[in-house]
């Protein structure tokens, strides 16, 4: 099986991911940017369930995509929440608490 | 892939190993019904009815705890030992002392009540589960359990920007730890392709081939976690989030949330990477020292109590990290001093918090500033804080002095130099810890109240309860340390 | 008496306790010199009985009843082959056994270290036995003058306790049976001696002085210790008849007796006045005058010179005194003796004569016991303490009697005033100055033969140094007198004589200072007289020939050549001085104002002019260009040191505390904390509060690690 | 052999009533101060009590031997010991915190410092006697870091709240002084913990002062055992206070309130140079003879230092607490010694300065009472204005100079005679020096003390305070400093009422020592 490729694919995403979370300002972006993360990581899972022969993979990759969904329904809660107290969702304008 | 494979037979279950998780979740769910029900006549029972939960749920933990056998469900995916009994307990005593805490502040505030405490229950199932997590998908589930509740409590003042702000904090960088470590997960499955722990251990041991996949699967978990348990460089989050939560929030994620990513660490460390003890000690070694150093300086310069609490709870988090840098070498001693520290940390740190939440209704003020002369109109209160940072700062007979001489024991247990150079560490840092410590006893013994204020406090019933509760168990710690520190030997549970 | 001698100590420190507590109660405090009085009265009986026991015990040991030492039996006998003059007689005792009576040593334990245990007890011998009836006689006669003359004075309760614990303390030492003893009745006595001198505390000039003798004798006090500590170790043991009987049986080696006697002397130049450290001496005159003269004149001020004596054996071993012809102890007994005498003329203060007379007597002394002439020096300090302590008391009554000052210029014709005062003085001026057949002559007259004799050969230096002073003293005791007693007074209101509780003292003590030489006649002149049994006394009973004699010291026999070159000295400084006061004639060396000189006696009534000539004469002369030089030596060296060593140590402080402890030392610890926060500020960079700078951070720290765990381990 | 009957509660109720005396005074409203004096009062004279019977019962045959013995299981897990017992050493310095505490609770009658409070103080009081008199008896290495620390945060608290101006920064300073050296104390007791095995090879595993001793570092590589005595050196150290980590000293003191400063000079100082006979010197004594001449070396540092830092003073406390200093390097010159004499007089020079410095506090805290300075130029004339305390304060000079008969000599002039022959693993030309350097501070300490003493109790009162009416001691003030000038000449007449005490525990010590 080329594993490889599938392991590199989900870097690249991975890192796509990471790229997006640290750089887009706008926070629905980042959170897709996560997602992105999240799937690479279930690529990652699936691979490799299917390398070793088990299911645990797959069952993991299931959960992560159940627990991201609640995930990403609290985080846009949050976003919403932010936009209507201050209709602005740049995630760089959120510094008030530091040092 | 062959279809047996696939043929679903229910696993055996041992329902009373399951008991606590199941009496939780029950009384969670009674208390979402109750608010679909009953709506907000239900407002002054639900804090009550949370407490007796937690109560409850402590039965079965304690008839488990006297039965005293191992259990095991799933595969060894979820176990029932004393360790993983006595984290529970530890949690739900927490739990009830943050709804103790949470009683007046929540009831007074504007919040929605009884969602608060449905919520506040689902994270500690999360965190009960977590302690007899043996499986990576157990354990995730279990993580993500206790934090999403975690992130809607952080912005529960949905009206104050800072709790928006601490709100969105918390949770982007909790799922991006949690990606990150999700990724690392997958490596280590891919490598030992397994999600259990003892499975990953045993393939972790043999699989010399793909050295680097592992190790990268073991930094980025273990990150994962060191992002729970604040550690420096992973612990931004911790101070803005703390600072901006509803206080007992900041209790409840400083104290329980806190544990719970030990707990995993703990799980983890010894069970699934114990055969790379090269990766983790190291590891440990550079996260402690730098939490802990980092932890203190940066707390010396803060002027709001809750920030100071927050940057102290990254140093105390440091400290309980040190004994993972010699996991290996003195894992007996690492365990003991890990779980005694997070008993003892529970309690004083939940203490300092029901302090900071009565003064802070009299004074509506989270400068240390305004404890100023607090000695003169609530000496009780001055006491118990006084009792409180004693504790933190090792100070005997108030209960920390404990947990910091396991935690030097178990450096010093391994007698090696990286043992005993972090123990010197820790040494200097107990010490630089004090000074901002001694700032709250000093405005509260040492200066006048200001504006001459001196109208005395008033403190409910509630949290009289938990500042009796947590004052006591801080003193008995320290006086007879055994109390403590039985609960957290479990020479036999590690047994491997 | 003679194993409970430590009640002779006890009873004057309960009385010290008794007056303090409660001296107030007695009238107000004025009659609580009957306490005072009636203990030590008490006290002086128990001294004589004690003496008088020890005399029998003494006696029955000569009659061979006694035990004694093996070595006590050797015969001493003047060695007849030292050229050194024609021997006038023998030794006592002579051609027989001597046997000495052993010391009567009681011991209690003071501490134990080690499983060692150290005692604390009293030594009472023949020399021990002559201090203690000395102490207590002139503590008793100043306790008795003092009732008038410090009366009324506002700390009268406590000078009487003072004077009750100075007695107290100085018993205690004379008693030690142990070098750690003499240590504390060292330092108690200074004690009191600085209680003493600053009893008038109201004035800094006397509290300075107090502090000055205190001080002084602290440093001399490093030498006691560090010289008691080497004999401790030398010997294994702080007991006194061990140690000595240790140096006697030559089981301490030379080195270490040479250096506990270096550092011992230290002590000595300290408390007994000894050139380098002699100047708190004169200083410590600030105190009231029945003080001088019990303590800064009579009794403490000998302690070094007793200590000499009690520690014998280790000086004289460590000295080699039985073998040099000069040693250390000798030469500053005998320097310190005709330094002090020429520092004595430059005195308008009497009491600072009396004081520079006492400096120069201790070194005689002192001198006499670096000489070996064991017996003479203790002689001497028994003839001195009466005929000084009678001379400061007479001072006393003089200024008692001419409004409280001691400035001799505003003295002068008290002869006619207080005729009683004038006599005893004039007796025991003469007595200091060695005229026969006053207590002075025959003790100063032992000394002179023992440096003239020697050990194994005579010591010069010694001999023109006693001779020198003997000569001097006679002159300024002499210019005293004529100040004091004669010509106009020049001072306020009328002078008077002063009442019974001070001339009877002073009349007792004249007595002594006339009889004293009885102490220890030579048995020629004892013979003479018809007293050949009470000759050479001090020499049979208190010289511890026992320790002495292994050792090979030997006795000087009495000359009466030497007894006439030390009379006609005295003759002759007396002599001299008479004719510059009394007949104006003084050496002729000046130009313009002989006139006033040879007119002098019109002159002598005026005291502006008195005081001219006499400066004159002094200053200009160069008759004693050595004495100016000494004294401005000793003003302005000397004396500057001692004080610039205190200011030092003071400016010392100041820079050890301002620049090294609060800026080095303790700006270290105040940086580190400056530095923890300093860095606590600086790592506050990285919360900058932006949540995707957090992540970086995260982010980052996990690419670090990453690369360290995978590719560098 | 373990106590029983009421000797086996005696030496706790001496440890422990304080603190249930503290406990009661809780309860108690903190109106009622006369009842809170009162209950103060009670509790350590009980704790006296308790232990005037240890001194009856004590049998004086057996000094060496741990008497009172109470072994009882405390921290399991790390076999740590409630083992409390008595012994000759631990007995004057146990009798000595037992009497200082009621006496400073005597003085405190009417001199509760400003912001007042009784109750609070009282209290803070009681808590630093249990951790005082615990610290003196325990026998096991984590019990006795216990109450080490224990007496910390009530002399924290009391500086900081009832102490001078600077009270903040002194109390914080004392207190991370002391953390600093203790936290490196409690890791030496664990490696000790660790390292010690028997001469079988089995670990020890024992935090027993009596079974460490025994072992005596027996089989340890010695570079190990150094660096092992260093950090109880540290721990020890600090609290003597040794130079250079002196500097915390003369702030606390100055600024502590008088209470504070006399149990502080009088107890809290010996913690550290009792734990160096008790602790460092028997259980390592082969890192102690490689530590020795640099102790030595730091004490005559000290005792120099100190002097040069009195003289400079301008202010009568703090100059009583840099003697302090000085005098603290004569104990530790003669516990640098390792000689029977040297630690002798080490243990007479805690209990002489115990005694010394506190009625020097007391009475320096009485004169800031009376004239609100204690400027030594400001002051003056003591002797005239209030003659009595002029003589108490005399009479402490005297005492601190070690003038012989009292008991400050018995402290310094052993030790200072012990330098002359170490013990001999020791270079004998190195300790004479120190010897003579020492002999030289007594001087400079009779120069700082007359000195102090000459302006302010002699000559007349300063025109500033001329008119003022200065009230003599008073009876209280007479209760509380009576028995420390009874015991201070006492000691100095008869000091083997000490030293018979101390001799054979301190020979078993010093026969690690070859001497």
């Amino acid at each position: 099986m080329l594993v490889n490729q599938f392991l590199l694919l989900s870097a690249f995403l991975f890192c796509t991911g990471v790229y997006g979370v640290l750089a887009r300002r706008n926070a629905v972006m980042v959170l897709m940017s996560i997602e992105l993360m999240l799937n690479a990581v279930n690529i990652n899972l699936l691979t490799f369930g299917v390398l070793h022969g088990t299911v645990s993979g797959q069952v993991f990759a299931l959960f992560i995509i159940a627990v991201a969904a609640a995930e990403v329904a609290v985080g846009l809660a949050i976003v919403l929440l932010i936009y209507r107290n201050r209709s602005n969702i740049d995630v760089d304008d959120l510094d008030l608490m530091k040092g | 892939m062959e279809l047996a494979m696939l043929a679903f037979e229910r696993p055996a279950i041992d329902w009373h190993a399951f008991a606590p998780e199941l009496v939780l979740l029950a009384v969670g769910s009674i208390l979402t019904l109750i608010d679909i029900v009953y709506n907000e006549r239900a407002r002054r029972v639900m804090p009550a009815l949370a407490a007796v939960g937690l109560l409850a749920t402590l039965v079965p933990v304690l008839t488990l705890a006297v039965d005293g056998a191992d259990r095991s469900m799933f595969d060894g995916a979820f176990v029932v030992d004393d360790m993983a009994l006595t984290l529970k307990a530890l949690f739900l005593i927490s739990g009830f002392v943050v709804v103790l805490l949470s009683v007046d502040y929540i009831r007074d505030g504007d919040y929605h009540e009884n969602e608060y405490y449905s919520l506040l229950l689902a994270s500690l199932l999360g965190m009960v589960l977590i302690a007899s997590s043996r499986d990576l998908i157990t354990m995730f589930i279990a993580l993500e359990l206790l934090s999403i509740p975690a992130y809607m409590l952080a912005a529960w003042r949905k009206g104050g920007a800072t709790s928006n702000e601490a709100g969105l904090k918390y949770y982007l960088m909790g799922v991006f730890a949690s990606a990150i470590m999700l990724y690392g997960m997958s490596l280590i499955f891919g490598v030992s392709g397994s999600t259990q722990f003892d499975a990953i251990r045993v393939a972790l041991d043999t699989g010399g081939d793909s050295a680097p996949m592992v190790t990268l699967g073991i930094l980025f978990v273990l990150v994962g976690f060191g992002f729970k348990v604040s550690a420096v460089p992973f612990h931004t989050w911790a101070p803005d989030v703390y600072e901006g939560s509803p206080t007992p929030i900041t209790a409840f994620l400083a104290v329980a949330a806190k544990a719970a990513g030990f707990v995993a660490l703990l799980q983890l460390v010894f069970v699934a990477f114990s055969g790379r003890y090269d990766v983790v000690e190291p590891f440990f070694w550079i996260m402690a020292a730098l939490t802990m150093t980092v932890g203190n300086l940066m707390a010396l310069r803060q002027t709001n109590i809750v920030r100071m609490l927050a940057y102290s709870g990254v140093a105390q988090g440091g400290f309980m990290l040190a004994p993972f840098a010699v996991a290996g070498q003195a894992t007996d001693s690492a365990i003991q001093a890990i779980v005694t520290y997070l008993i003892i940390y529970a309690f004083m740190n939940l203490g300092a918090f029901a302090v900071v939440l009565a003064v802070a209704k009299k004074t509506r003020s989270g400068e240390i500033s305004s404890y100023a002369g607090l000695f003169s109109y609530a000496p009780g209160l001055a006491v118990a804080m006084t009792v409180f940072m004693a504790a933190l700062a090792g100070i005997p007979p108030a209960g920390g002095w404990v947990a910091k001489l396991l935690v030097w024991r178990a450096l010093l247990d391994a007698s090696s130099v990286q043992g005993t150079v972090l123990a010197v560490v820790v040494a200097f840092n107990a010490v630089l810890a004090f000074s901002y410590y001694a700032k709250v006893l000093r405005e509260m013994w040492m200066s006048d109240a200001p504006d001459g204020d001196t109208s005395p406090v008033s403190v409910s019933g509630t949290l009289t309860l938990a500042l009796g509760l947590t004052v006591l168990a801080t003193l008995a710690f320290g006086v007879f340390p055994q109390l403590a520190a039985r609960f957290g030997d479990f020479s036999a549970s590690f047994a491997l | 008496m003679l194993e409970n001698a430590y009640l002779i100590p006890l009873l004057p420190a309960l009385s010290f306790v008794f007056i303090l507590l409660f001296g107030k109660r007695f009238k107000g405090g004025d009659a609580v010199h009957w306490i005072g009085i009636g203990v030590v009265g008490v006290v002086w009986v128990l001294s004589l009985v004690l003496g008088a026991q020890w005399i029998d015990r003494s006696e029955d040991a000569l009659s061979g009843g006694g035990s004694s030492y093996e070595e006590s039996l050797v015969v001493v006998v003047g060695s007849s082959g030292t050229g050194a003059g024609v021997l006038l007689g023998t030794e006592a005792g002579e051609g027989a056994p001597a046997p000495i009576a052993e010391p009567v040593i009681s011991q209690i334990t003071w501490f134990q270290s080690g499983g060692v245990e150290h005692s604390v007890g009293t030594y009472v011998d023949g020399l021990a036995a002559l201090l203690l009836v000395v102490v207590s006689t002139v503590s008793l006669l100043v306790h008795i003058y003092s009732t008038e003359y410090v009366r009324g004075d506002v700390r009268y309760v406590h000078y009487y306790a003072f004077l009750s614990l100075f007695t107290a303390s100085m018993l205690f030492f004379v008693l030690s049976s142990s070098i750690l003893q003499m240590i504390v009745g060292w330092e108690l006595v200074g004690l009191c001696s600085f209680a003493l001198i600053g009893h008038w505390w109201e004035d800094s000039a006397n509290s300075s002085a107090a502090l000055k003798a205190f001080l002084t004798n602290r440093v001399g006090d490093i030498g006691l210790l560090v010289g008691m500590i080497i004999l401790f170790f030398g010997a294994g043991t702080f007991d006194i008849f061990q140690i000595n009987d240790m140096v006697a049986r030559g089981e301490i080696s030379h080195l270490v007796l040479l250096m506990a006697s270096l550092s011992l002397i230290a002590a000595v130049m300290s408390k007994s006045g000894q050139f380098p450290l002699h100047t708190w001496l004169p200083d410590a005159m600030a105190g009231p005058t029945p003080v001088s003269a019990l303590i800064h004149a009579a009794t403490m001020v000998v302690a070094g010179v007793y200590m000499i004596a009690r520690l014998y054996p280790v000086f004289y071993e460590g000295f080699a005194i039985n073998t040099s012809s000069i040693n250390l102890l000798s030469f500053i007994g005998g320097f310190t003796a005709l330094m002090a005498a020429g520092l004595a003329f430059f005195q308008w203060d009497i009491k600072k004569v009396l004081a520079y007379s006492t400096v120069s007597q201790l070194g005689y002394m002192v001198m006499a016991l670096g000489v070996g002439a064991w017996t003479a020096a203790v002689f001497h300090l028994f003839t001195h303490a009466l005929f000084k302590a009678c001379l400061f008391l007479g001072a006393g009554s003089v200024s008692h009697a001419s409004h409280h000052t001691f400035d001799m210029r505003k003295m002068g014709g008290l002869k006619k005033h207080m005729p009683v005062t004038f006599w005893t003085f004039a007796i025991a001026s003469l007595a200091l100055a060695g005229i026969f057949p006053l207590a002075g002559f025959w003790s100063k007259d032992e000394i002179l033969i023992g440096a003239w004799t020697g050990q194994q050969s005579g010591y010069p230096l010694m001999l023109f140094f006693g001779a020198a002073v003997a000569a001097l003293t006679a002159a300024y005791m002499t210019r005293v007198i004529y100040y004091t007693f004669f010509g106009e007074y020049r001072g306020h209101g009328t002078p008077h004589e002063s009442p019974k509780a001070i001339t009877v003292p002073l009349v007792i003590l004249a007595g002594g200072a006339v009889l004293g030489g009885l102490a220890n006649l030579p048995s020629p002149a004892a013979d003479a007289i018809g007293l050949g049994g009470i000759a050479h006394r001090i020499e049979t009973y208190a010289e511890p020939v026992n320790f002495l004699a292994p050792l090979g010291l030997t006795v000087a026999a009495p000359s009466l050549a030497m007894a006439l070159i030390g009379l006609g000295l005295a003759l002759s400084g007396i002599g001299v001085t008479y004719l510059y006061f009394w007949k104006g004639m003084g050496p002729q060396g000046l130009s313009e104002r002989n006139k006033y000189a040879r007119a002098g006696r019109t002159f002598f009534e005026n005291k502006y002019y008195l005081d001219y000539l006499y400066n004159d004469i002094i200053v200009a002369s160069i008759k004693w260009p050595i004495a100016k030089a000494t004294y401005w030596f000793n003003q302005n060296v000397i004396d500057k040191v001692v004080d610039s060593v205190g200011e030092g140590a003071r400016d010392g402080g100041q820079f050890v505390y301002r620049y090294i402890d609060q800026a080095v030392v303790d700006g270290t610890v105040n940086a580190t904390g400056t530095a923890a926060n300093a860095s606590g500020e600086s790592l506050r960079v990285i919360q900058s509060g932006k949540v995707q700078d957090y992540g970086a951070l995260l982010f980052g720290a996990v690419g670090v690690l990453a690369i360290i765990f995978v590719i560098v381990i | 052999m373990q106590a029983t009957g009421f000797d086996a509660w005696a030496v706790s109720l001496v440890v422990f009533l304080p603190l249930l005396g503290a406990l009661v005074m809780l309860a108690v409203p903190s109106k009622e101060e006369e009842t809170h004096k009162l209950i103060a009062l009670v509790s350590s004279l009980g704790a006296l009590a308790a232990g005037i019977y240890i001194l009856v019962q004590f049998d004086y045959d057996n000094t060496s031997e741990l008497q009172f013995l109470v072994d009882k299981s405390w921290i399991d897990v790390i076999n740590s010991r409630f083992i409390v017992g008595v012994d000759g050493l631990s007995l004057p310095m146990l009798i000595l915190s037992l009497v200082v505490v009621p006496l400073c609770i005597v003085y405190s009658w009417q001199h509760i410092p400003e912001p007042g409070n009784p109750k609070a103080f009282l209290m803070l009081i009681l808590v630093l006697a249990t951790g005082m008199n615990g610290t003196f008896v325990s026998h096991d290495l984590i019990l006795f870091f216990v109450f080490f620390e224990i007496v910390l945060l009530p002399m924290y608290f009391m500086i900081g709240v009832w102490g001078g101006p600077e009270r903040k920064y002194a109390s914080l300073k004392f207190f991370l002084f002391t953390l600093f050296g203790s936290a490196l104390m409690i890791l030496s007791f664990l490696a000790l913990f660790f390292v010690a095995e028997d001469p079988s090879g089995t670990a020890l595993n024992t935090f027993d002062m009596r079974a460490l001793s025994q072992w005596a570092g027996a089989g340890l590589s010695l570079t190990t055992a150094v660096v092992i005595f260093g950090g109880m050196f540290m721990g020890f150290g600090i609290k003597v206070p040794m130079f250079p980590f002196h500097t915390w000293l003369p702030d606390a003191h100055t600024q502590a309130p008088t209470v504070g400063s006399v149990i502080l000079a009088a107890v809290l100082l010996k913690l550290g140079t009792y734990g160096f006979i008790r602790i460092a010197l028997p259980i390592l004594p082969r890192a102690a003879e490689q530590w020795a001449p640099w102790i030595g070396l730091l004490a005559v540092i000290g005792i120099i230092y100190g002097a040069l830092g009195c003289l400079a003073q301008t202010d009568m406390k703090r100059l009583i607490a840099f003697s302090s200093v000085a005098h603290m390097g004569y104990v530790m010159l003669g516990i640098s010694t390792l000689t029977t004499l040297g630690i002798n007089a080490a243990v007479f020079g805690m209990v002489a300065h115990g005694l010394i410095t506190g009625i020097l506090f007391f009475v320096a805290g009485s004169v800031k009472e009376r004239y609100h300075t204690l400027e030594i130029a400001r002051l003056g004339g003591l002797l005239k204005a209030a003659p009595r305390m002029g003589w108490i304060l005399g009479f402490a000079t005297m005492a601190s100079l070690g003038l012989p008969g009292l008991a400050g000599f018995w402290g310094e002039f052993p030790a200072i005679l012990a330098a002359y022959q170490p013990a001999p693993a020791l270079s004998e030309e190195l300790f004479r020096v120190y010897m003579v350097i020492a002999a030289l501070g007594t001087v400079l300490a009779a120069g700082y003390l007359l000195w102090l003493y000459q302006r302010t109790a002699f000559g007349e009162p300063t025109e500033e305070f001329a008119d003022l009416e200065i009230a003599d001691v008073n009876q209280y003030e007479w209760l509380a400093w009576t028995p420390f000038l009874l015991a201070i000449l006492a000691f100095g007449v008869y000091p083997n009422l000490i030293f018979s005490l101390t001799d054979d525990t301190v020979g078993n010590i010093v026969s690690a020592f070859g001497g």
